[in-house]
């Protein structure tokens, strides 16, 4: 869901940019130094997920898992988000430098919104199909709320967009429901083996001074 | 390979202070992006191809990355031109191509390809670790370079992991399909890449506060500006600037 | 040994990963019916290559592969070869992806088609071979060291390989643990290569070794009887000397 | 003997990972200048645990630990301990981090406080002391197994230790690496704790041994010297037994 550089209008790069600039300023004040290390493997993730293609009848789509993200990290999503893209643009040129704002600003606004909209339902002591709905809401309600703001990017910059943006909008919904289905598992998964990776808007943090183990 | 950095070689542009090279590679990117006149995106892409070529950035390689940027601009020339209006060009069945949504995606093909031709250069000349350090100096926050650096470094890691979990898979039979058994294996393998990352991270950090971390990278690359350094930075601000100001006067 | 009993076949085979020298140089290895075979040689000369290129994880440059009799080549043909021989990887870790120990023995059989409840029967039939009883709902990955690498062990055997490629199947391992995998790999009815830094090992579990370097792998067919006579304090650990070359008959 | 010479000492120290057992159990261990011990034990007994309880990774729920004669609790405490206690971890992998192996080498260095000229120096150093002259500017993450292990060495020397603790420092290795290891160790003026599966490793490279078991170490310091005479096949391959217990003089 990257745009490419040379598409979207200068108000749209900027006004993207700014709020993007205002999320990262609230993440990075969250974000203590020893949650860096932690915080980058959750960003890399989000980058490897990208790799993993998903069979859907004859084609195949890749996961985005910002939702994912978002239950974990909170508002830390727009700095994970932010370094995550910066460095597909630079290796794999997907997006670029001028559109790094409205980029991360279309995944990383959803991942917070989904964070503060689900993330009590993931909790250790969640119920069990509460767990599951919540994480599988979570996952479809961010990748839903991220084509739409690329579709709004797109419409915005002029109305010739319009037809566009539905395509990409039409193109997510089925990636809306796998994304869903993957995040609900892939959360059991973490609560099943290592739950201090989703306790609540937990951040895994890499203490240097664990108190009773390995933090 | 995943990330695989090609900084090789030694030409000019290689031994340039990465700092100018951001410096210059951003404000051009963003010159371009909001340009608009023929003349300027031409002169830009013509600059662009310029700049790759004094790179030495191998034909073969600034292809296969071009690639993906023309994907999308691929699509949205099947859209733009029939949902501009103006004046008609030609005519698919009840589709009309204008004049005016040819001209359009022409404009963005130019511009997109032009930002990234120099972005390529960019990182065919420096190494992405350099780049990092750059950042900081350039004045981007702490916290963000530092964050920069480790989720780079953790890709290696994740992604060394992520093949070795297909192969993993792969040698016990399994092939993607379309049905849950697919959907829950893969969600265990993102599950498992997540906890046994997350493990990695813990050891690393462990292992660096032994060797006495205390929340500081240093850098053992130092920059200095040379005189080389100045007279390629003057000279690309004076050439982005005459961009500027050729957009700027032909719209008034 | 006839013709008719190799199983795997490597003509000339040539890899190198990209950019990098050729790890595999014009390599040729045979493996026949019933025969077990160890494999040493300095890290780094290609031991690992060498069974990933056998189950097709990686494509040679040049070189031909017969596996049970038929050249293969295409990722097609190799999905067929997967089901009929098990690899057990270096890393245990690597090996092991979902949360409890019974669903991971259970996903080979699950991919050869087998039901749900056929795959469950398989996989605990399996474990209970292994000893491994009551392991069932143990999460994979709080397994330890030991334990990691025979549930490995478990998964491969699961899917009934006619052959296994053993990949240091007792690196880091106590000295237990180690002779427990050996016991249980001298007990198996099968083929196997078996790679290890460790030649007292590779004495007493294979019948021939081969030693991998420069690319090639030589058999060393030539047997050169020799004493030893040592003294030690400690002598109490020290009774994994003294192993002699296992009965040849293959 | 004397008190003075204590390098590490812990006195009952007890540790348990979150909602597990007790992996350390009132555990006692006393390292002495320029001495050099072995430690050995089944997996998951807790070696590497107990490693990373002295360099302060994991702190104890009871029990007191003095290193360099003075009491450590807190993080703080540990900062100056790292600086002087280098520890080699069981994964090579975990330790190196930067993309240069230079880079890699000169990070403790320069955490120190060194300049970049200095600890460019100490790292060439270093390298050049461990034959490794030529790799500086080599991707740590594309050197072989042993290379990778040699690098981790160099980056913990190059903080100029006076102590090490060191993980399965061969574990892996082919021989002539793992020889290449212990010449280094031995040719070192340091007092150090080997952790290793590999009792004639251990008795080749230390002063004595401890076995650990049930969260506590066991020191054999009894003797019990034996002969073993053994006849093998393969001769050639097979010159690692009949090591002797070093000179014990510290
Ligand atoms: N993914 C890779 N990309 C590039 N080079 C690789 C890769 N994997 C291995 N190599 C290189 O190929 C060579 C052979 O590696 P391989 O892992 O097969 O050795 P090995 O004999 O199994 O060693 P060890 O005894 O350490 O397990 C080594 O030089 C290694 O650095
Ligand atoms: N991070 C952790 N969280 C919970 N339990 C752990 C953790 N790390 C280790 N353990 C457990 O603590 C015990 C001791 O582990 P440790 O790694 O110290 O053993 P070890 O003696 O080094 O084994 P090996 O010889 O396999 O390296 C094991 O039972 C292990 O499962
Ligand atoms: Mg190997
Ligand atoms: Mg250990």
């Amino acid at each position: 869901m990257h745009i490419s550089e040379g598409v979207l209008s200068p108000g749209v790069l900027i006004a993207g940019a700014g709020l993007t600039a205002a999320g990262v300023a609230v993440g990075l004040r969250r974000l203590e130094n020893e949650e860096i290390p932690s915080v980058g493997i959750l960003s890399a993730a989000f980058f490897v997920a990208s790799l993993v293609h998903v069979p859907v009848g004859p084609s195949s789509v890749h996961l985005i898992l910002n939702g994912l993200l978002g239950l974990i990290l909170g508002w830390k999503a727009f700095p994970a988000i932010l370094v995550g893209l910066a460095l597909q643009a630079l290796l794999f040129q997907f997006g670029g430098i001028t559109t790094l704002g409205v980029n991360t600003l279309n995944m990383a606004l959803p991942a917070v919104v989904c964070h503060y909209l689900f993330s009590w339902g993931v909790g250790i002591g969640a119920r069990r199909l509460v767990f599951i709905l919540s994480a599988f809401a979570g996952g479809c309600c961010a990748v839903f709320l991220s084509s739409m703001l690329v579709g709004f990017s797109l419409y915005l910059t002029g109305e010739a967009f319009l037809p566009v943006a539905k395509v990409v909008v039409a193109a997510h919904l089925p990636v809306m429901v796998i994304e869903g289905g993957l995040t609900a598992v892939c959360a059991l998964f973490l609560r099943q083996v290592k739950p201090e990776l989703l306790e609540g808007a937990y951040v895994p943090k890499l203490s240097s001074q664990p108190q009773n183990g390995s933090g | 390979m995943i990330v695989k950095e090609f900084a090789a070689g030694d030409s000019l542009i290689q031994r340039l202070d990465p700092r100018v090279k951001i410096v210059v590679a951003t404000l051009f990117s963003v010159v371009v992006a909001v340009s608009t006149q023929w003349v300027v995106l031409v002169l830009a892409l013509a600059l662009g191809f310029c700049i790759v070529q004094v790179a030495g950035v191998p034909m073969k390689e600034l292809i296969r990355r071009l690639v993906p940027v023309n994907g999308l601009i691929t699509f949205l020339w099947f859209f733009l031109p029939f949902t501009f209006e103006g004046e008609s060009l030609f005519s698919i069945g009840p589709l009309v191509a204008t004049r005016e949504g040819v001209y359009y995606v022409a404009r963005i093909s130019i511009k997109s390809n032009a930002i990234m031709v120099v972005l390529i250069t960019l990182i065919a000349s420096t190494s992405i670790f350099t780049l990092g350090h750059a950042m900081y100096e350039l004045g981007i926050p702490k916290k963000i370079t530092h964050l920069f650096f480790f989720t780079y470094r953790y890709i290696h890691v994740m992604h060394h992991e992520y093949l070795r979990l297909v192969n993993a898979m792969k040698i016990r039979g399994f092939r993607p399909r379309t049905n849950m058994h697919t959907y829950k294996a893969l969600a265990y393998l993102v599950g498992m890449l997540f906890v046994k990352s997350y493990e990695r991270a813990e050891r690393v950090y462990n292992a660096m506060l032994c060797r006495g971390f205390r929340g500081r990278l240093y850098s053992l690359s130092q920059f200095s500006m040379k005189t080389i350094d100045i007279i390629f930075l003057i000279l690309m601000l004076a050439v982005i600037l005459g961009l500027v100001v050729l957009e700027w006067t032909r719209i008034a | 040994m006839d013709k008719n009993s190799l199983i795997i076949n490597l003509m000339d085979v040539t890899f190198a990963y990209p950019g990098g020298a050729p790890v595999l140089d014009e390599l040729n290895l045979q493996l026949h019916q019933g025969e077990r075979m160890g494999l040493m040689g300095p890290n780094g000369s290609g031991k690992t290559t060498l069974l990933h290129i056998i189950m097709g994880l990686l494509k040679p440059s040049s070189g031909n592969i017969e596996i049970f009799g038929k050249t293969v080549r295409q990722e097609k043909d190799f999905r067929s070869v997967r089901q009929r021989i098990g690899l057990l990887f270096q890393d245990a870790d690597d090996q092991l992806f979902t949360p409890t120990v019974l669903e991971d023995v259970a996903f080979g059989p699950l991919n050869l088609g087998k039901s749900q409840d056929e795959a469950r029967t398989v996989a605990r039939k399996t474990l209970a071979s292994l000893g491994l009883t009551g392991f069932e709902h143990r999460m994979t990955y709080k397994l330890s060291g030991g334990e990691k690498k025979l549930v490995a062990l478990a998964t491969v055997l699961a899917m009934e390989p006619e052959v296994l490629l053993l990949d240091e199947p007792t690196a880091g391992l106590d000295e237990t643990t180690e002779k427990r995998i050996i016991d249980i790999l001298k007990g198996l009815d099968l083929a196997y290569i078996l790679i290890s830094h460790n030649i007292d090992l590779l004495m007493e579990a294979t019948h021939r070794i081969g030693y991998m370097i420069r690319g090639k792998v030589s058999v060393d067919e030539e047997r050169i009887p020799h004493t030893h006579i040592h003294i030690h304090e400690h002598g109490r650990y020290a009774h994994k000397h003294g192993l002699k070359w296992p009965d040849k008959k293959y």
